[in-house]
């Protein structure tokens, strides 16, 4: 029964989740804070849903039309992992959690790639292939981030990790490893100074109108909120709070999170491709490393 | 106490430094570093020679391989002490002396750190506990040797006489190799103690001692350069004068001769052994003395007077005074090395080794006389006492050889010091101060050794000479062997007039050198004219007598040389003539019958490999569905066994 | 978990599993090909799941879903057709089935073509310099990079394509199916003769914990080994890959 | 666990059978190496099956798997880089064409 339970689970906190972030993102970036105009914006999306998503001849039919669904699925399977409150539920306490995390965060570069190429475009093409080179170089420094904070917990189960923050949050002790997480996440989720691959030259949802797009959209929404989330149950303690209920806490973290990269998505001018990549390989790997180390040796101090 | 086993590695460590210095260090760290590990292990010796009063260290360490255990290492005996001092100061000196002498060489780098190898080896062969370490050392000198000799190796018979330098020894080296062999197959231990000591009824306990005794003379005599296996030392002169004076005249051709001192109870009770060295030191002595008086090149008529005091060194050995001929060793070590050093001077500066165009150098010519004097065993200098060491303990038959060796000895240094060093050649060298320093030592040394006799006999618990009647007549017949060189060489050469200035040169030294002015002049004039008398004496009596038995002594010596060439050129390409005619029957042979049958089952081959060449299709599918048919094949197969 | 839940996850990851990697033998688009191959490991990372090893199961899908990924991108760089339309040409209409619908020619240097569905499929384009290189919309030809001119159209079955062989497969397919047949055959015969013990109880552990611990106490050589092995195939594949 | 152990073996025979044929037949290098990736994950499942029915408490065969998915990755990239210069030199990489090495 509780496979159900874990669903319902997952598929609620991604909903939820998408329409924080989007109304947040929206406030920040547009600064507009009157309720009517955000849901304006929102319903834009919404109605989108509704439209279909024809494609047109030349498209590689199974892969164009299979990128939205992987999408989605890819995201909630994420969220299954993230712990919002103190319920025992499988899913935070999944032994290889954080593990699992990092894994299926690869889906959605994989359903964007299916995107790009099935479009039969050249911007297409040139956007998913951007998004495997951002994948494959941001998932190292994102893993040795996460090193970090699991080795301080001791398991990779993301509860365990909010249970070892009760007396200091990791994101404190381990700043450079916070930093390193905050900037893999914008290469990972794709975030405005890296978005390169939803630029309007070699953008990957080209030729996707409607459902489609509005799907992946939402995908990669909640894909931000799920690196932000588990950014907050890592690094900043998670629900663990000392006056407000659980959940509450988890949320005001991750928005916190969530406001800090929208605002620097809108400070900074979108990097290019080979900048992007020059800092992946050149500057955050080595960092993460030592971030790695360092965290290594205050362990072993403290233990 | 430092450890025992620093001595020896110090040098090496040198050597590794030198190595391993950045080029544009090599410039002056040749000389300095292999200086400095001089120094480490002069001090270390000297400190070591303090403590032989009884006080004796050893540091072994037990080598376990394959079951058997053997335990090896150095210990400091009163002789292994001495003569460490003697190889460490030697060769202190002689590689001060080398930094000025090598300053051009580009091989200066590779010269100094084999030098400090070979002081190493040296140490260590000398420190050694046991057999084993000697002869491993014993090796490494031997390696030392051939590559110092081929330093300049573009010249060809620099190469040449390396290589053959090295054969030589390497005979001499397999006889001390299957004794130590036959020392591990009966006691199973080659050290000094066990190996030496007195077995039953005084024969040395040791089984097969008798062979082991002639193994190890063969060993002495390849390195010594004695008789049979003595033909590499003249060639060898052709490394750097350096080399010369501290291997091939002090240290590595003394090996042979501690050698047998260190294993003398052994020799002493193998009548065979004993006999061996008898006739190789004859022959070696007298043989070299006569060649020595014949040489025009400075250096070869240098390593021709050392092969024959090393011979005399064995005569003594065989006459059962290891520690006379230990004492012999170290004097002539020291006087031998100065010779070489200043020959090395005027040579480097004249260009050739030729005897009579050196030019003339102050520092060079004191210092050759002083080694000079003391090989011939004047008075003041260390070669007398040993000569008298050596002489007294001798029965009186062998003493009128001793005299004529004497004789011989003292007119051939004579000859070369008149000849090489008081020619009138205009050109001056100026020595730097890296030449003069060790000259001066060296010749104090040669000074000084004399009067150590008396301590140095105490610790070796040698006899002690005394200066009876044969001490005399052999400075008597040493001056006789002077005197006639000069008469030959020198006066005849010169007119009465050359003759005078040479006074006037005597004066002015006395005067320069004694400080009150009427003693000198006195002096003076009364020397001028003894002077006088004898040229006038030495014009009608002495000339004929002389210049007959001058011309007697060369036509001898002349002969010995023929002789020499003739029996063994002839000998060797007769045989070689005899091996060539051998070889080409056998090739007639070899052509007619193994090439046909190879030949066939050559061309079987080929076909064989043309039929399997379709095989190779270059295609890498073809070859992994070969893979796989073989596992599905092999599974199959073991699937079917076990079921 | 209830035997029938488990039996019937089993069978769909199983089908997945070889359907996957059948299909990626079988697709002529390489994208397709990768996208399927990714399909099959994901299917046997769940099979692992199944098998209570949630470890490997991660593991596997990290190393498989990045790997095909740089897999796909270096199939496109390399391969003369990636997108598998320039084979099997049939006359569109009748053969508008699933899998051979995508044949549109793909094309990497031209724009965005013909948004317009003028009545181009008759009419063949093909390059004046390389006349086997045939495509049924304008464009540039892969080879030489010209404009490519209409031509008649002519009958392309797979094989009769003269000069460019775009075949996914080689004249050795035959004897390879036939060999890969005996050596599943032989597997499963030996696997279905055998009577294979029952899975015995399995604690509930943290099998990361396990793992880790194993690898750096009992089984360091191993990790020190595969450590090295990454290390010397990744210099190595540096090395090579190095442009001058 | 009522799934038989046998069933776990029958599909990486299947599989193992499909990788075979795949690296035989397949003309694109890349493709070859995709298919070597299948035979690898068949011996994989095997022994992940082996550990968990023949010995679930004793962790090697997780660790033999993990030394299997190394040799996978560096396969992988050992292979691709083979592939990258063979295609410099050829600008093709199909693996009948690519014959030299021979007699």
């Amino acid at each position: 029964m509780n496979v159900l339970t874990n669903a319902a689970y997952a598929l609620l906190l991604f909903a939820i989740g998408t329409f924080l972030t989007a109304t947040l993102d929206t406030a920040i970036r547009e600064r507009v804070w009157h309720p009517k105009r955000l849901v304006q914006n929102i319903s834009q999306l919404v109605d989108a849903l509704l439209r279909s998503d024809p494609g047109h001849k030349r498209i590689d039919r199974v892969l164009f039309f299979g990128a939205a669904p992987l999408a989605v699925a890819a995201v909630s399977v994420a969220l299954l992992v993230v712990p919002v409150g103190n319920w025992g539920l499988a899913g935070p306490s999944l032994k290889v959690g954080v593990f699992f995390y990092l894994v299926v965060l690869d889906f959605l570069a994989v359903a964007l790639l299916m995107a790009g190429w099935g479009a039969n475009h050249k911007f297409g093409t040139e956007g998913a292939f951007a998004v495997v080179a951002q994948l494959v170089s941001y998932v190292v420094p994102l893993g040795f981030a996460v090193t970090g904070a699991v080795m301080a917990a001791q398991s990779l189960a993301a509860t365990a990790a909010v249970q070892a923050q009760k007396g200091l949050w990791f994101g404190l002790w381990q700043p450079l490893g916070l930093a390193i997480y905050l900037v893999a996440t914008f290469g990972q989720t794709f975030r405005p100074p890296a978005d390169l691959p939803l630029s309007e030259d070699s953008n990957v949802l080209i030729e996707h109108h409607g459902a489609g797009e509005a799907l992946l959209r939402i995908a990669l929404y909640g894909i931000w909120f799920s690196a932000a989330a588990m950014g907050a149950t890592l690094f900043l303690g998670g629900w663990r709070g000392p006056w407000l209920p659980g959940p509450l806490w988890f949320v005001v973290k991750t928005a916190a999170l969530l406001a800090l990269m929208s605002w620097a998505g809108k400070r900074y001018r979108r990097l290019t491709l080979k900048q992007m990549l020059r800092g992946a390989w050149l500057i955050l790997i080595p960092a993460s490393i030592v971030n790695v180390i360092i965290v290594g040796l205050i362990l072993m101090v403290k233990r | 106490m430092t450890p025992l086993w620093l001595i020896p590695v110090l040098p090496v460590v040198a050597m590794v430094a030198i190595l391993s210095l950045p080029q544009r260090w090599t410039r002056h760290a040749g000389g300095i570093a292999s200086s400095g590990a001089g120094f480490a292990t002069a001090l270390m010796t000297v400190h070591l020679a303090a403590t032989a009063r009884g006080v004796q260290h050893a540091s072994t360490t037990r080598l376990t391989f394959a079951g058997t255990t053997v335990d090896v290492g150095l210990a400091t005996d009163p002789l292994s002490a001495v003569m460490g001092t003697l190889v460490a100061v030697t060769a202190t000196l002689v590689l001060v002396y080398s930094i000025g002498y090598m300053a051009e060489d580009q091989g200066k780098r590779r010269f100094f750190a084999v030098m400090s190898l070979f002081t190493g080896a040296m140490l260590s062969l000398v420190l050694a506990s046991d057999y084993l370490v000697l002869y491993l050392s014993w090796e490494a000198v031997g390696l030392c040797s051939y590559l110092l000799i081929g330093h300049y190796w573009q010249q060809q018979n620099a190469s040449r006489a390396a290589f053959k330098a090295f054969l030589v020894t390497r005979i001499g080296d397999l006889g001390l190799l299957f004794a130590v062999v036959l020392m591990f197959a009966g006691l199973g231990t080659a050290r000094f103690d066990a190996v030496l000591a007195p077995g039953p009824a005084g024969t040395p306990g040791l089984p097969f001692a008798s062979v082991i005794a002639v193994l190890i003379v063969v060993g002495a005599l390849g390195k010594s350069a004695q008789f049979p296996l003595h033909w590499w030392l003249p060639d060898a002169m052709a490394g750097p004068t350096p080399v010369s004076a501290l291997i091939h005249s002090a240290t590595m051709v003394a090996a042979g001769i501690y050698l047998l001192a260190r294993s003398f109870p052994l020799l002493n009770a193998a009548p065979a052994a004993h006999n061996l060295i008898l006739i190789a030191a004859l022959v070696t002595t007298f043989g070299s003395a006569l060649a020595a008086a014949a040489q025009t090149d400075v250096k070869r008529l240098l390593a021709y007077s050392t092969m024959s005091q090393l011979g005399e060194m064995g005569l003594a050995v065989a006459l059962a005074l290891p520690f006379a001929a230990v004492f012999q060793l170290i004097a002539h070590a020291t006087f031998k090395a100065l010779l070489f050093l200043a020959a090395g001077v005027v040579a480097q500066a004249a260009g050739s080794n030729a005897l009579t165009g050196l030019p003339n150098s102050r520092v060079a010519r004191w210092g050759f006389l002083a080694g000079a004097l003391s090989l011939s065993g004047i008075p003041p200098c260390a070669g007398f006492w040993s000569k008298t060491a050596v002489t007294t303990g001798a029965p009186p038959a062998l003493r009128v050889i001793f005299s004529a060796l004497t004789f011989l000895s003292s007119f051939y240094i004579a000859r070369a010091f008149f000849l090489g060093f008081t020619g009138r050649a205009q050109a001056r060298t100026s020595e730097p101060l890296s030449f003069r320093i060790p000259m001066y030592a060296l010749a104090g040394i040669t000074l000084v050794t004399g009067f150590l006799w008396w301590p140095l006999a105490g610790l070796l618990r040698a006899p002690r000479p005394h200066l009876g009647r044969e001490a005399a007549a052999d400075v008597l017949v040493a001056g006789l062997g002077w005197a006639v060189a000069a008469a030959l060489y020198k006066w005849r050469a010169l007119n009465a007039a050359a003759f005078r200035e040479q006074a006037r040169g005597l004066q002015g030294l006395l005067k320069g050198g004694f400080g009150t002015d009427a003693l000198p002049l006195a002096f003076a004039r009364v020397a001028s004219s003894v002077f006088q008398a004898v040229a006038a004496f030495e014009t009608n009596v002495l000339d004929a007598l002389s210049s007959a038995v001058a011309r007697g002594v060369l036509r001898v010596a002349y002969g010995a040389g023929i002789v020499e060439n003739g029996v063994f050129d002839r000998g060797s390409s007769a045989v070689a003539e005899s091996a060539w005619r051998m070889a080409t029957r056998t090739n007639w042979l070899d052509l007619r019958l193994l090439d046909r049958s190879v030949l066939r089952s050559a061309f079987a081959l080929r076909d064989l490999g043309g039929r399997l060449r379709p095989l190779q299709t270059g295609r890498i599918y073809h070859y992994l569905a070969a893979v796989f048919l073989w596992i599905v094949v092999a599974s199959a197969i073991a699937f079917a066994l076990r079921w | 978990m209830s035997p029938a839940v488990e039996w019937t996850l089993f069978l769909l990851l199983a089908t997945g599993a070889i359907a996957g990697a059948y299909r990626m033998l079988r697709t002529m688009s390489m994208v397709r090909a990768g996208i399927f191959l990714m399909g099959s490991f994901c299917s046997i990372a769940g099979l692992f799941l199944l098998l209570s090893a949630d470890l490997i199961a991660a593991m596997q899908i990290m190393m498989y879903v990045g790997g095909m990924l740089v897999m796909i991108v270096f199939m496109v760089m390399m391969s003369p057709d990636p997108g598998g339309s320039m084979m099997g040409i049939a006359p569109p209409e009748e053969e508008m089935d699933m899998q051979r619908g995508s044949k549109q020619h793909h094309d990497m240097q031209g724009d965005r073509m013909n948004q317009s569905h003028e009545s181009a499929d008759e009419k063949q384009y093909t390059c004046p310099m390389h006349p086997d290189v045939r495509s049924d919309s304008p464009g540039k030809c892969p080879r030489c990079g010209m404009k490519l001119q209409p031509t008649s159209g002519a009958e392309h079955g797979v094989m009769e394509m003269q000069g460019m062989d775009m075949a996914m497969t080689h004249e050795f397919t035959r004897p390879a199916a036939i060999i890969g047949f005996i050596a599943g055959a032989v597997l499963l015969a030996a696997v279905l003769s055998f009577d294979w013990p029952s899975a015995p109880g399995l604690a509930n552990f943290d099998s990361g914990l396990i793992v880790g611990k194993e690898l750096l106490s009992r089984y360091m050589i191993a990790f020190e080994a595969a450590a090295i092995l990454i290390i010397t195939g990744m210099v190595g594949a540096v090395i090579l890959g190095r442009r001058e | 666990m009522s799934v038989p152990l046998a069933a776990y073996l029958a599909v990486s025979a299947v599989l193992f059978g499909i990788g075979v044929f795949g690296v035989l037949s397949q003309r694109g290098a890349v493709m070859v190496l995709m298919s070597a990736e299948v035979i690898l994950n068949a011996a994989m499942l095997n022994t992940i099956a082996f550990w968990r029915y023949r010995a679930p408490n004793d962790f090697a065969g997780q660790i033999f798997a993990l030394v299997i998915l190394t040799i996978a990755a560096v396969e992988m990239a050992v292979g691709l880089a083979v592939m990258v210069m063979i295609y410099r030199r050829r600008k093709m990489q199909m693996v009948d064409k690519i014959a030299e090495l021979r007699g």
